[in-house]
């Protein structure tokens, strides 16, 4: 939803809790304890909770739309029969889920190279945002070799890519009504760049 | 964003919950560790002490700026939305904010979990395309001549901004000085 | 949001009534009426409808929008004094509102001329779909001179343009994940567009 | 698209129509006018008169695909939403279908008003970037050697799409023919 218009001013809640009712705890508590199930990863679980209509998306808050999106995994991949237990949980936050992998090629591009992110519209997962397709922008850091969403949401193995630090003006982003004095950089994986 | 009817989700969380417990799928104590950690444990303080490390540090800065997280790691803060941690430094010049359009993407490591503003609609459309009007919405104020760094999350790299050191902080140790850093700062929608 | 995904597949209404409550033809009746009254026009009554958040327009059915829509303008532009009377309905409907001006000076494209669009975001009205910012097409009707929407619905005077039919391929609009046997072709008026 | 709660908007109506009848600034007779006309009067069979004469009368095709508003108000119909047409045509290699992506922009003149499908967000969402799909969903297939084109009515410039004459509609007349067009087959979401 990156610069679209019409959603209003942000306004911080003085003094908000850290949960605003006892249903989102167990929500939490539920979305991490069954992630660590092994039935599905966070890709996954990503699309379960945003693929839906935007009305509905919009409409929800955010636990609701984690509530959601659990429901539909549960229904759609079974209940995990891998159970985390009380004693294993400090280690497996500890541990976390990283996602860099070993290369098994070279990066296509460089530090300081021009690119331009690809049109991509799929239906299925991305992590391209709509505001940032078919825009100029350049390298600025090699993040490493990451587990590819796009893949990893379906199911279908982790095919990890490149993932770069990509810079682009906020006039290349948001033409004229942009500010000229900003720049937005997103982290965009191989598949989305070609060289400028 | 509206809530839908709290007792009718509530009756519905409550409800998974148990069937998942009666089918053996879930350890109710784990539920209860995890609230525990992010409701008591995990929070802005661990960003806090890394901010006020880097400002006494130079070392310390030099390697968090390289590469943050092994950096962060030294202070003994790791885990889940911190495995690919990179920090961000504020300069006169450049004004640093970290924002994630697709989700909420947030270094829960760090920060804990996020506010409800950095989860709604308004930051995640705006931060993008109008850093300097959402800026305003936090009473931020940039000068023409400072530039504004947007930092969006779209895969798993989590990003920390690290403030300027107030002036008025001569002299203070390094536990006050974690004491000063706000939760707002580290994401950038705040100064000290 | 043309182009946005997740809304579901299009479901047309087995015999629809051409209204689903009698209130529905009141709004219908309200609007029509009141826009007759002078106190605004087509293009500030669009805006009074489409400026609100996603969310709310969402979830909105059609003449729920056109009501929210009226009673804004109600309130930010007041009652018309001058009243449409039932014997002037047939007459008003078959003038309707047509937008073709004078010209005043020469179209600067013609038929052939390949342009591209301006990456404009404004906060208020403008006629560009987000869609079509910063794409290749090509003029191929010019349709006249006529009042131009993004000024008008401020209701600082008409400000009329020469308004082009731009055609552009699916593939250039949707990239790879386009349609690349079908064309789109929008309306844009001359200050959305550059020679390419 | 979901619906508030019918009678609220029943009674928030009637409460705004009373008020501004009250106040002298609208005819209910008016208002009673205008519905009768879009219930009654302007309908689906106006452009399906355009289209019949269009098939049987190639002299008045050459007028109706050069300059269709003239060509249109041959034949008495006029007005509001209906000021500036176009027409075009289908072709064994072209299917045209018309949507409003930003509002709901519709040929009030030829078609009356549009069905709710028309003004949803799937329709315009998907017409512009998989007119296919969505020609599917209408049950309508077409080969891959037939090209579409979409026709995003983003000004006041409307659309009428003029259908492919039926292959047995051979000797009927132009009133029989025109009984043969649907409304969905001038949007382009339909064929005969």
């Amino acid at each position: 939803m990156g610069g679209v218009h019409g959603f209003g001013p942000v306004v911080a809640e003085v003094d908000e809790p850290l949960f605003h009712a006892e249903w989102e705890k167990r929500v939490l508590g539920l979305v991490l304890a069954l992630g660590a199930g092994g039935k599905w990863n966070i890709d996954i679980s990503r699309f379960a909770r945003e693929n839906r209509p935007p009305a509905e998306y919009l409409s929800l808050s955010y636990y609701e739309i984690w509530l959601a999106g659990l429901e539909r995994l549960l229904e759609e991949r079974g209940r995990p029969t891998r159970v985390l237990a009380a004693a294993d949980v400090p280690a497996t936050l500890a541990r976390g889920g990283p996602v860099d992998r070993e290369p098994t090629h070279e990066a296509r591009f460089a530090v300081g190279d021009a690119v331009v992110t690809k049109n991509l519209n799929p239906h299925g997962h991305t992590r391209l945002p709509r505001y940032a397709r078919g825009k100029h922008g350049v390298i600025e850091r090699v993040h490493g070799f990451h587990v590819f969403p796009d893949v990893n949401s379906t199911g279908t193995g982790e095919d990890p890519q490149w993932l770069y630090l990509v810079r682009f003006s906020g006039s290349e982003l948001f033409g004229p009504d942009g500010d000229p004095g900003s720049s937005v950089s997103i982290d965009a994986f191989e598949p989305y760049l070609e060289p400028a | 964003m509206t809530h839908s009817d709290l007792s009718d989700v509530q009756i519905r969380v409550r409800a998974l919950e148990s069937a998942l417990v009666a089918g053996g799928h879930v350890d109710p104590a784990a539920l209860d560790a995890l609230v525990e950690t992010y409701e008591h444990q995990v929070g802005p303080h661990n960003g806090a002490r890394v901010v006020a490390r880097a400002w006494v540090d130079p070392g310390y800065r030099e390697r968090l700026l390289a590469d943050a997280t092994p950096a962060i790691a030294e202070l003994g803060i790791r885990g889940r939305q911190g495995e690919h941690m990179v920090a961000v430094e504020n300069t006169p010049d450049v004004h640093n904010l970290v924002v994630c359009t697709l989700c909420s993407c947030y270094p829960w490591s760090v920060l804990g979990l996020p506010p409800v503003w950095y989860k709604s609609a308004p930051y995640r459309s705006r931060a993008v395309a109008d850093p300097r009007g959402v800026l305003t919405d936090f009473g931020v104020t940039l000068g023409a001549d400072v530039s504004v760094r947007v930092w969006d999350s779209t895969a798993e790299v989590r990003y920390l901004v690290i403030p300027q050191r107030p002036a008025d902080s001569e002299g203070m140790t390094e536990d006050e000085l974690a004491a000063r850093v706000t939760r707002d700062s580290m994401i950038g929608v705040g100064t000290l």
